[in-house]
């Protein structure tokens, strides 16, 4: 069992429901700051956005956010380089899409994100069915492997991708790409699914735009990840404290 | 190269090709791959399926396509050259043959709309023109960069009664509408059918686009043949994504035929790429030292692509298949050349292949030799960019 | 309509089809319109020639071009209708089969050069097409208001190497284009074929166009033969000098096939004009009461011409044919509607016959009847034309 | 022998060259006093321009005065009615297009030029071959039918259309529409050609601008024809005494 499993499961033992809040790295100098202050607005957990040229499962909103970052120069050292050095005592897992890590190497990545103290990685276009070079290189590592159910996943397919998830299943919201929505969609059902074929911490994410949605969501999953509705705020100027506040309603809202 | 190879067959249950190919799509797109998959794979040995597809392309999109002797190029040349009459098939390129294939398949599917991208327009128009004749909603998207110099295929799409979205991410080009599309996919799955325009894309799109273009190169064997010209020296095709390249060389690929696949400079993947993973494929793509996806730039909409069909990959790879590429600067004197020395307007990616001949006649290509050229499509939807670049006075 | 009588056969020795055809030109032109006669029924008799022109046909302008079903406006309309593709023909409408004869004439007359007039500028684009293919220089004489409807087309025109000269005399129409034309003619005759590009002006042009273009019944009528749809009720064309329909009633003029010739409503030579003689024939022509030519107006370029062959004169006083009209106002609709139902843009000349059907099926046309559909040439040089009257917001 | 051609032929064996210019009806509101002011100045026969919309064979300056005269509401009735009253002591030739007479009707046409005084007629687009109804129709008026001979036309057909003209055969200097030209062009061998089959007056036309011009061409032949030489001055706003002067200037050149 990878840490971020262990870490995760020992958080939903304790009845807290897991808010995973999302920043892209880099799209600001000061987007560390927005992290730790995350945290101190009660994340449980934070994904960090690798930024990439063609975010086929991003929005608008994170697609801007991503070409940002690129624009002041983010590349994946950059960025492991800047969380490194810090004690923020939530696990962090990457998001990036498959070609960041092919091209850096494989192995090379899995290394350099467990060094910076990253527990886990989304990579949305990486199927299971192409995951095994992936997953070897991240096993040594100690790196978790993170796999997505979508509301178009069949059962027999769902129970093999909640077998192969590492730290968590995430299970999507609705079949569309990252970015503010304003109901759950068929989380419920995706998650009911996921439950069937795993005992694995189940989080919902995309679209979660709202606290009142994230309570709602919530009631049937283990955690929450919000992601464009915090980047949103970061791209028309919010600071880390605006960042605080807005992510301890949403851990208000779940607690 | 060893001798029992065969090349350009089925690729393997991840629709790898070599090392090339699979499948990186997200989730939520893996069910209606794999389902496509199974309806390709249903299809395709279905004789009543075929039977329809065959006559489509036969009453509706003009096939076969003639084989034309370029008589006067190939004098100036010292070389012979036939070309397949691609930009004769009913909206003006070989990018009818597929999405008669795709939309058929849709129908069969049971979904009653189709989505795709388009560089040059071409393929936004076929598939535009294929879903009209079935009844299908259709959504086009389009780099706003290619809305503006293909203004007259976006005026045609919506004739057709289809919706063409202008994508403004990123370099605004193919790419772009690649991406858009795929995001557009995620949301509409259940009822849309992803209509892709080459070679590219997740399992089963490289595969099944290469079977559905093979027509090309298959009729142009038994052309050759009627009129024995026989196996050519050289098939040389341009290649964006490669779906017309892959169609020709499909009728060749086992024969002596040297097999050449023409990049525009700007957006050569194979000349400048290195493996990578990008829309669904792993493949050569053009990427920086980070793995960013470099933004593709030609003269030519259709060839603006960064990426290269994964099967392409691999028979560069195997050494099958040469890729060689021509800068934007000859591609205008190209077009003129076939225009005014055989009638013929190219399109603007298909010059890249004329461009090449001009070059390499007596060099690369030994004098006497007899080549193959696939003529992909007509250069009516660029004759008033190339107007402008020469009055502009380049 | 006699029980016996044969239609469309030879014209007699002057030239005339009954009381209409002739030969009325300047002096200086008599001698090159006896020494085409000659030379065209030299040629037209040659087995050689005529296998080399139909193998250029077939080879270079993609004949036989395919009968299309169109199954969704048949469904619409309660009437079977097939379309012949003309639109799938090189250079994008039937005008090519004629360029294709004549420039091959030129070469075997020993002439270097030839001048053509054109309306909506296909047959410029096919003069200029067959021209450069044999290596013949070539200049258009274009109404300088056609100039502008048809800009893609002048592109087109100057990219294979001929001259666009636009015509500022009279209403700088197809009309005015065909004075140009021939003034010019009489300047350069020893060297210079003028390629006519309709069934019109002196014999022997309206005998050998209607000749080179009958290959569009002929064809048809096996085809529909073929699929055993045998005789259709009716064979549609739209009718600007007459040329594609004369060439698609050349199948069909010994049948029971009903014959229809549609013109444009501002262009109707039997529909308002009376016996006249210009550029060079005596036929329908619309004149005031002093015998002044109208200025014909269409939305269509290639309808825009205030007379008609003098064959179809013929066909229309004998009652072998009918013609009948339709206006501006119902073109752009039933563009759409063919685009829309079947995938096919057909050219503002063609979008006449789709329009004339549209309005008379189930009445002029009964429910059940089979109809053979004309497809002259395809829309893509009329779409930005189209899209701008329909963003003008009519 | 048809009354044109008794007077052209009388004027012959005076030692006269011929100088016959042309004019558009209804150019202008005083063209009447242009042909009058030609008179004046020494013209031995007048070509009158009947206007139609599709002069295929006039080069711009003709066609901008048909236009103009078009413009003006001039008819083959109301230019009749203007020469008719006159008593001018030369013959009158109308020029028109043969669809004007063809529409106002063969026989009435003929009868309604005799009638006002004109004499003959020239139809550069009726050939010999489609000219025997108009050929009868002028027949019982006395109104000759004009011929042209062309550069082109082979030696066998100079004949035929030599025996069929009435009054004089118009030898086209040039392959060229009316216009002006700076030399002579094929003048003198198409005259010549014409001379061998007949003894008709024989008349150079098409591209006679200067005086100079003229005076070659009497050399070989019966007389000139000068059309849009006159013309465009006309259109400029010459007035009759310079219409006048300028026939002058080519009768002297004759002389
Ligand atoms: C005429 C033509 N040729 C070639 C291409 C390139 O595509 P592919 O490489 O898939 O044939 C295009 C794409 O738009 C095209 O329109
Ligand atoms: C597509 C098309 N159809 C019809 C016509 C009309 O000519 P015709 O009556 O000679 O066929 C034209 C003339 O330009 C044309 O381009």
């Amino acid at each position: 069992m990878k840490s971020l499993e262990r870490h995760l499961r020992a958080l939903r033992e304790t009845g807290v429901k897991a808010l995973v809040p999302y920043f892209m790295a880099g799209v600001t100098t000061d987007w560390v700051r927005h992290v730790e202050a995350a945290i101190a607005g009660g994340a449980n957990a934070v994904e960090i956005g690798v930024p990439f040229s063609d975010p086929m499962m991003d929005g608008i909103v994170i697609q801007e956010a991503g070409l940002r970052s690129l624009a002041n120069g983010t590349t994946l050292d950059s960025l492991c380089a800047e969380v490194a050095g810090l004690a923020l005592g939530v696990p962090l897992i990457a998001m990036s899409y498959y070609n960041v890590f092919h091209h850096y190497g494989l192995a090379a990545s899995a290394r350099r994100l467990a060094d910076s103290g990253i527990d886990g990685a989304i990579v949305p276009d990486l199927s299971p069915e192409e995951a095994e070079p992936w997953r070897d290189a991240c096993h040594s590592v100690d790196v978790a492997t993170v796999f997505l159910v979508a509301p178009s996943t069949p059962s027999e397919r769902v129970t093999r991708i909640a077998t192969m998830s590492e730290g968590f299943v995430y299970a999507s919201a609705r079949m569309a790409v990252t970015g503010r929505a304003s109901d759950l969609g068929a989380a419920p059902r995706v998650v009911a699914a996921v439950r069937e074929a795993t005992d694995l911490p189940t989080f919902v994410g995309i679209g979660i735009t709202t606290p009142e949605q994230a309570r709602e969501a919530a009631q049937v999953a283990d955690g929450v990840i919000v992601g464009s509705a915090l980047v949103r705020t970061i791209l028309d100027g919010a600071s880390p404290a605006d960042t605080e506040a807005l992510v301890n309603s949403f851990r208000r809202a779940l607690d | 190269m060893a001798e029992d190879t065969v090349y350009m067959s089925t690729p393997d249950e991840f629709g790898r090709f070599g090392e090339f190919g699979g499948r990186f799509v997200p989730e939520a797109l893996m069910p209606a791959c794999l389902e496509l998959e199974d309806a390709f794979l249903d299809a395709w040995s279905d004789r009543e399926f075929l039977a329809e597809y065959r006559s489509v392309l036969a009453d509706f999109a003009g096939r076969p396509t003639p084989i034309t002797p370029l008589a006067r190029l190939s004098e100036r040349l010292g070389i012979s050259v036939y070309a397949k009459r691609e930009d004769l098939a009913h909206t003006g390129s070989h990018k009818i043959n597929n999405v008669v294939g795709q939309t058929l398949l849709t129908v069969r599917m049971g979904k009653s709309r189709v989505i795709a991208e388009t560089g040059a327009g071409q393929h936004g128009v076929a598939t535009a023109t294929a879903a009209a004749r079935l009844g299908l909603a259709c959504t086009i998207f389009m780099g706003e960069v290619d809305t503006k110099r293909q203004e007259l295929n976006v005026f045609r799409m919506e004739l057709l009664g289809a919706t063409v979205v202008p994508v403004t991410s990123g370099s605004r080009t193919l790419k772009d509408a690649v991406n858009e599309a795929m995001r557009e996919w995620v949301t509409c799955v259940e009822d849309t059918h992803y209509c892709l325009g080459s070679v590219m894309g997740p399992h089963p799109f490289p595969w099944m686009v290469r079977e559905m273009q093979s027509i090309i190169g298959h009729e142009a064997a038994r052309q050759l043949r009627d009129v024995r010209v026989g196996t050519p020296d050289y098939v040389v095709a341009c290649v964006g994504g490669g779906s017309n390249a892959a169609g020709v060389f499909a009728g060749f690929a086992n024969s002596s035929a040297q097999l050449i696949g023409v990049e525009a400079a700007g957006g050569a993947a194979v000349g400048h790429g290195s493996p990578g993973v990008l829309h669904g494929m792993r493949s050569l793509i053009m990427q920086d030292e980070f793995g960013q996806i470099e933004e593709a730039h030609s003269i030519s909409a259709g060839l603006d692509y960064p990426g290269i069909g994964p099967e392409h990959a691999h028979l560069a790879a195997s050494g099958r298949a040469r890729y060689v590429e021509v800068g934007d600067e000859v591609i205008i004197d190209a077009l003129r050349t076939l225009s005014e020395l055989e009638g013929i307007i190219p399109a603007l990616e298909s010059a890249h292949a004329v461009a090449w001949l001009i070059r390499e006649a007596g060099r690369e290509i030994p004098l006497g030799s007899t080549v193959l050229l696939n003529m992909s499509g007509r250069g009516d939807k660029d004759v008033a960019q190339v107007l402008s670049i020469l009055r502009s006075g380049s």
